[in-house]
């Protein structure tokens, strides 16, 4: 009786990961198909070179070969993490991704757990006094944030607090000097870095779950159960934290759809602050019409938000026994 | 009416009759590059109360001017998105089954690739694109949401008692799609769309931002704002009124959208 | 009656409503004694849920009180006790048993852990110790392989197992006067014996009060020794069960005992075809001049539109809020 | 016009003398005087640092510091003869008595940075990397009167050229920096971009490579073993940006000691900061509206739009030259006259340039053809409308600026520009396959008048040069090539000045600005005189008074933590 739900619960899983697999397959076909559909070979030859040494460049790169088995050849390549050559950087496409990937996930991360934290924070604080000043205060304010885009706001900032106030550094993830100062300088000269490009990427968050933790608070609220606790003779904190914890339950289905908007943010603010990350290498791949690199962006993405989703899924079973069975 | 969705309804006339007036609004020509003395980009004046750009043009004119465009290719690709998506949702809730499950499998995928780097992906592989290219790939890429919706409400309605009542009297099936079950979705159309549009000033400004976006002579608020990027050090006046612009068009289509989503609730058609 | 546990006198709730004051509790006034079991009846929207609430002092937001109110528990008044005092006495002294246990029950914790809360906030009790009483209370409530339940959540349970969870949950400490509030309405019919011989049978144990908020008048036969009659916010009749049955005064408790199918066939006065209360209880903002009943009223006269009847002392413990107790003339047969 | 041009040259040369007079603290010259670490902000990153790919300005200014040439031009910047070469690599030269070839003695102290000595063989192996057309250098152009190079091991290596020309020893000595052949072994010549001395230099030059992080920085150090003494710094730590922009934000806030060309919008702001200092200096850039007269479909015809002299023509006389530097550069740069810095015009030299005329541009258009129909406000012929895509680079708000005031001035004689924004290594892709219409150019010429062959003669199409836009004239290219030729200095100019007024007339560009460039650096730093040939030239010598250093410059030498 008790195993039956649990081989159901594995087959569950397997199944969800199969489906991610695909997801992330299929986007990256389109990603394949968009690159064979855009407008000029982009291994176009040099007007001057001659024809037998056009076909023999293109048949080192396998470009003479039929569509169907380059395609093949791609996905090949692709499962072994070779994305092929960024023509922008002149390095092996992995290489780029290894070396720009983990500061956009140290931004995003960072970015992600500040706007949980203060998100839920505000939302479930105003959740529970639904049509104070406070509330519409607070409400007002992040209908501001959300609709404050992230480039200008990065601009804004950059401008008041680096350039008039000259209280932070403008760009960049580290300082002239990072590699000569004493351990502790460096972790100060990180954060200090971090500060404005963070802002910048989590005011949106913030706002965004600041919103849906108060209509879910609210909802909680409402909820005869918070009447169950005050009358079992807990405390407003305790009663608080009773319709927290089912308010929690549709903001952490919000936690996995933030990563696409996180990434889609992050191509603006990396760009505002000159973060070498993956958004600002997306932009200078397109600048530079660096097609594989392009694409590796798209699958990143894409990767980024099939995991997403598969983390709201998880945390959703661990915070919802409901949906669990 | 409630003052919620009054304050966000008159704030978006305002920006309407700004869009409609732009040309009678300007004191100058939103693209004229002064014929006369220097070209060069001046503060905030009595003559020029935003400034001019750094090609001596009035950033007021532009800034208005740039309404029309801004507003102009959120409105045509929110159109399009709704279109797309209405069809594609209320196709996948109605027939279900098969098809349904096959089209939600490809909204996933199409959900999967974060908007923005799509459309960075295919300006690398067309270049710049024109205006209507430009309202075609946002219109295009935005109808995910829509599509998922609609779906939902179509898939909760399609067994309510009057659509099962109107079958049983043997209406056409496109006939009680269209005359039964799409009049109920209508609400959650009006409050995406809103908040859709909310969402492609934004992201048309920011692309723009990036050059990707409108091409010059043409200005939307993101290109104006990108003609200073340059210069953010000594020329505040070009970056700060157009992003005002955005900001207050922004916010006042995402209050729209929540007051109409409290006003219209939406979400009770499902129920 | 020497010193009642709960002594509730002139009990006011009203609620600033576009439509106006809404008096949804008008002056109610009664009291329990230990061990007593006292029933509260009426329709839905004659203010007895409410009336329960403000006895723990949970009346919802908007809500306000008149002054005059008081509310006396075991001699102190739970309307204006300080915020600690109050929480001290919720749950342990006085707990509450809600109508509907599938959204009274926090969906996300398990049933153990709401009901050892209960312990561990009233108790210094370690978690485990807390843990262990209140599977022995599960136990006691008669779930069966307690333990196991008591680590499930509340949507894995029936409907009667819920309930039985509210009930563990509310007499853990085993308070002096449980308030149950509809505790079986939600309830298929077999499992609501089921529930009302339990609380019978904790009752007995436990030694305590009950006050029990229903619309059902088997019920209230089946449990209580004294009922009130609720009607529009007010108290409209109130005696021992016994006599209530036999000789009801006031029409509405005429109404609904005849509205009941066992008690019409059983009760000798009127042996007549099933009858049904016409029209619906008025708007709690707009509550009818005189006496508030006299709309649904067949017995109704001019009188009745101007004055406001009292509640008059007709025997020892049996009193009614109808002018038909000064002429009873005027009853129409 | 033309002593303008000098004095502008010698204006710039002597604001950054006078600045370098005013700045307190002259110490002699002792050990003590080393030291020091600048922080430079770079608009662009390299895509490699391999001296035959060194395209952009950003890759030149590292190379330039991290290898040498085998000798180096000298101040006046002349090219005819050795005159004015001082050694570098090698330390003496030789030439045959018929001036065939020359012999170079490499510097028997040189050393690679990895401490092998620098052979002939090295030398060898970069002329043949150079000229490699796999390699696609920009440089190939520059070195086509060289045949071949011979080497006697262990430290001569000869050139041998085509034929004689006064311009032989600098085509030599100065065009290529000389690479390891010891590390270029394995080396594909199609994909050299792809080898790993590229990303980690391996040269001769004073400073050597410390580190290259992707998207933040390059660092350099002082060879402190230099067989041509230690540079004076300790440290250059390049600073890599993708837009002006931030870098000149970052300039504002001291995260960065030097950038340049400084835009001239912010030119008031910085001259107001007090940790900042201006210098002007001269620049051998000019700029240019460059037009693709052959057909990007099939190269052999003609544009269908540009390859029209009579557009080209009216093209540039609807544009108001004057008005576009003035409104970008303001006073930092002059009005180009042809496809050259005025410093390469004789003074004598009378140039008649295509006047600015609108109503006379419109009638060309008229007269040729170019017609504008009803409802249409392009002119079109035969159906094919003036629409030109102009391909801008990104990063580069100059040239973007540039772009809509010419784009804002030719609509009205009728003619739509559309702008293209692209990365410049990618628009250059473009270019070498004419795959455009119009470009917003900005050429750095090497000293001397090897870029009018490098950039507009028949010979340099595609991979053998620059000349992107295919512009083609014989007349042009054999007065180019008696310019260049000719021992005699009065035919050397008679026929430069014709082969000028040539292109002028057959208009292949908008001729727009000619740079003087100006720089913005922190106030303690003392960089000499700025050269012409880019403001890196002379980054060895530049110092930081012991005084005036700060926490910055007291990295020193020691290694990253």
């Amino acid at each position: 009786m008790l195993s039956r739900p649990k081989r159901a619960h594995s087959s569950r899983v397997v199944a969800r990961l199969l489906q991610s697999l695909f997801v992330v397959w299929a986007a990256a076909t389109a990603a394949f198909v968009l690159m064979r559909l855009a407008p000029g070979d982009p291994y176009t030859t040099r007007i001057d070179v001659p024809a037998n040494e056009r076909a023999q460049w293109s048949a080192q790169r396998g470009f003479d070969q039929p569509i169907p088995v380059q395609y093949v050849k791609w996905l090949r390549n692709l499962a072994v993490g070779d994305f092929g050559q960024s023509s922008y950087f002149k390095r092996p496409v992995l290489d780029v991704l290894r070396d720009v990937l983990p500061r956009t996930l140290l931004l995003m991360s960072l970015a992600l757990t500040a706007s949980v934290l203060l998100g839920m924070a505000i939302g479930a604080w105003q959740g529970t006094r639904v049509g104070t000043t406070g509330d519409s205060l607070l409400s007002t304010g992040s209908l501001l944030a959300y609709s404050v885009p992230e480039f200008w706001l990065g601009i804004l900032l950059v401008q008041l607090f680096a350039q008039s106030l000259g209280w932070l550094p403008a760009s960049g993830m580290v300082s002239t000097e990072y590699e000569y100062l004493p351990l502790s300088a460096r972790i100060v000269d990180r954060l200090r870095h971090l500060v404005l490009p963070l802002t910048a990427l989590t005011l949106l968050g913030t706002s965004l779950f600041a919103r849906f933790q108060r209509s879910s608070m609210r909802d909680a609220w409402n909820e005869p159960f918070v009447q169950t606790a005050r009358a079992k003779g807990l405390t407003e904190r305790g009663v608080r934290w009773h319709a927290w914890r089912t308010a929690l339950v549709p903001v952490v289905t919000m936690f996995g759809l933030m990563f696409p908007s996180l990434l889609g943010g992050a191509v603006f603010v990396e760009s505002i602050f000159s973060w070498p990350g993956m958004g600002h290498t997306a932009v200078l791949a397109v600048n530079a019409r660096d097609y594989n690199l392009a694409v590796a962006a798209v699958i990143v993405g894409s990767v980024m938000t099939v995991s997403g989703s598969l983390l709201a899924d998880v945390l959703q079973r661990a915070v919802d026994p409901r949906t669990a069975a | 009416m409630s003052r919620r969705l009054l304050w966000p309804l008159a704030a978006l006339v305002v920006f309407l009759i700004i869009a409609a007036g732009a040309p009678w609004l300007s004191p100058a020509a939103p693209n004229a590059i002064p014929t006369e003395g220097i070209i060069a980009s001046s503060p905030p004046s009595a003559a020029h109360p935003f400034g001019t750009d750094p090609s001596g043009r009035d950033v007021l004119s532009r800034v208005l001017h740039g309404t029309r465009i801004s507003l102009g290719i959120a409105l045509l690709s929110v159109a399009i998105a709704t279109t797309v998506g209405t069809l594609f949702g209320a196709l996948s809730g109605w027939i279900g089954g098969r098809l349904d499950a096959i089209l939600m499998r490809l909204l996933d995928v199409a959900l999967s690739v974060p908007r923005v780097l799509v459309l960075l992906c295919v300006s690398a592989l067309w270049g710049a694109l024109p205006l209507p290219g430009l309202v075609l790939l946002l219109g295009l890429t935005g109808w995910y949401d829509v599509a998922r919706l609609v779906r939902g409400d179509v898939f909760a309605l399609k067994d309510r008692e009057f659509v099962v009542a109107a079958r049983a009297m043997g209406t056409g099936e496109t006939r009680v799609l269209w005359r039964h079950v799409l009049p109920h979705i209508w609400p959650t159309l009006v409050v995406t769309a809103t908040l859709g549009i909310a969402h492609t000033i934004a992201l048309e400004a920011g692309l723009s931002f990036l050059g990707l976006g409108v091409q010059p002579p043409q200005a939307s608020w993101g290109s104006i704002l990108s003609d200073g990027s340059a210069m953010v050090s000594s020329r505040w006046w070009i970056t700060l009124f157009p992003g005002i612009a955005i900001v207050s068009a922004v916010m006042t289509c995402n209050a729209l959208g929540d007051a109409l989503r409290e006003t219209l609730a939406p979400g009770q058609v499902a129920a | 009656m020497t010193s009642p546990l709960l002594s509730v006198s002139d009990l006011r709730v009203s609620f600033q409503t576009d439509a106006g004051v809404a008096r949804a509790v008008d002056g109610v006034s009664f009291t329990v004694s230990a061990g007593e079991t006292v029933g509260i009846v009426g329709e839905s929207g004659c203010g007895k849920t409410l009336t329960a609430l403000s006895l723990l002092r949970l009346i919802p937001s908007g809500g306000k009180l008149a002054p005059s109110s008081r509310v006396e528990f075991e001699g102190a008044d739970m309307l204006s006790i300080p915020e600690r005092e109050l929480r001290a006495v919720r749950g342990r002294r006085m707990a509450m048993i809600f109508q509907e246990p599938m959204t009274a029950l926090n969906p996300v914790l398990t049933v153990g852990d709401q009901v050892a809360e209960v312990v561990r906030v009233h108790t210094k009790r370690s978690r485990s110790e807390a843990w262990a009483l209140a599977v022995a209370m599960l136990a006691r409530v008669g779930i069966p392989d307690a333990a196991a339940r008591a680590a499930q959540y509340p949507h894995e349970l029936s409907g009667g197992m819920r309930q039985r969870v509210m009930i563990a949950m509310a007499l853990v400490l085993e308070p002096a006067l449980v308030i149950a509030d509809e505790p079986t309405t939600a309830l298929d019919v077999t499992i609501q014996a089921q529930i009302l011989e339990l609380l019978r049978e904790l009752r007995e144990r436990i030694g305590m009060a009950v006050l029990l908020i229903t619309h059902d008048l088997g019920v209230v036969a089946e449990m209580a020794s004294r009922v009130l009659v609720m009607y529009a916010g007010e108290v409209v009749e109130e005696a021992p069960v016994e006599s209530l049955f036999a000789q009801p005064i006031h029409p509405y408790t005429e109404g609904l005992l005849a509205a009941v199918p066992s008690l019409a066939l059983a009760s000798q006065t009127t042996q007549e075809r099933l009858r049904t209360i016409p029209g619906t209880v008025p708007p709690p903002t707009a509550w009818p001049s005189g006496c508030r009943f006299r709309d649904r009223c067949e017995h109704a006269w001019e009188r009745c539109a101007t004055d406001a009847p009292a509640l008059v002392q007709v025997q020892p413990a049996h009193r009614v809020r109808c002018h038909l107790v000064q002429e009873p003339e005027r009853r129409r047969t | 016009m033309t002593p303008l041009r000098y004095s502008r040259l010698l204006a710039g040369a002597l604001v950054s003398t006078l600045l370098l007079a005013c700045s307190p603290e002259q110490q002699p010259l002792d050990t003590r005087e080393e030291g020091g670490t600048v922080a430079i902000g770079l608009s662009g990153e390299p895509a490699s640092l391999l001296p035959p790919l060194v395209g952009s300005d950003h890759e030149q200014a590292i190379v330039e510091v991290l290898y040498d040439r085998l000798a180096d031009i000298g101040p006046a910047l002349a090219t005819v003869g050795d005159a004015g070469f001082t050694p570098r690599l090698a330390s003496s030269w030789q030439w045959a008595g018929d001036s065939m070839s020359i012999s170079f003695t490499l510097d028997e102290r040189a050393r690679w940075h990895d401490g092998q000595p620098v052979v002939a063989d090295d030398v060898k192996r970069t002329f043949e990397l150079y000229t490699n057309p796999l390699v696609e250098s920009s440089q190939a152009a520059l070195l086509a009167n060289i045949d071949s190079v011979s080497v006697s091991p262990p430290r001569t290596a000869t050139f041998w050229f085509k034929r004689r020309s006064p311009q032989q020893f600098y085509d030599a000595a100065y065009h290529m920096f000389i690479a390891p052949a010891h590390l270029l072994q394995d080396a594909d010549p199609a994909e050299l971009s792809l080898a790993p001395l590229g990303r980690s230099p391996v040269g001769t030059g004073r400073f050597r490579f410390v580190q290259w992080n992707s998207g933040d920085r390059i660092e350099v150090i002082a060879d402190t073993t230099n067989f041509r003494g230690r540079a004076i710094l300790d440290r250059v730590i390049y600073r890599l940006f993708t837009d002006v922009g931030a870098a000149v934000v970052s300039l504002f806030t001291g995260e960065i000691d030097f950038f340049s060309p400084l835009p001239a919008d912010d030119l008031e702001k910085a001259g107001k900061t007090p940790s900042l200092r201006v210098v002007a200096y001269p620049s051998l850039k000019y700029q240019l509206m460059l037009m693709n007269v052959r057909n990007p479909a099939s190269v052999e015809e003609p544009h269908p739009v540009l390859g029209d002299l009579a557009v080209r023509r009216a093209l540039s006389m609807a544009t108001n030259r004057e008005r576009v530097v003035r409104a970008v550069f303001d006073s930092t740069a002059g009005v180009a006259r042809g496809p050259t810095t005025g410093l390469f015009i004789p003074e004598n030299a009378t140039l008649r340039e295509l006047p600015f005329d609108v109503a006379a541009a419109r009638a060309l258009l008229d007269s040729a053809g170019w017609q504008i129909a009803a409802n249409d406000s392009v002119r079109a012929k035969n159906g094919v409308r003036l629409r030109i895509e102009v391909l801008v680079p990104a990063g580069s708000p100059n040239r973007d600026r540039m772009a809509v005031l010419l784009q804002d001035q030719l609509r009205a004689v009728g003619a739509e520009l559309v702008l293209q924004r692209l990365e410049i290594n990618t628009l250059i892709t473009r270019l070498e396959r004419a795959n455009f219409d119009a470009f917003m150019h900005g050429w750095n010429m090497s000293p001397g008048l090897v870029g009018l062959r490098q950039v507009w003669t028949t010979g340099s199409f595609g991979g053998a040069g620059n000349n992107y836009g295919g512009y083609r004239s014989p007349t042009y290219d054999a007065n180019i090539d008696s310019a260049l030729s000719s021992f005699d200095p009065v035919v050397a100019q008679r026929t430069l000045i014709r082969a000028l007024q040539t292109i002028i007339d057959d208009a292949p560009g908008i001729w727009l600005a000619e740079d003087g460039a100006i720089a913005g650096m922190h106030e303690r730093i003392e960089p000499g005189v700025l050269s012409a040939t880019g403001w890196w030239h002379g980054l060895p010598s530049w110092r930081i008074p012991a005084d005036k250093r700060n926490d910055r410059d007291r990295i020193g030498l020691t290694p990253a933590r």
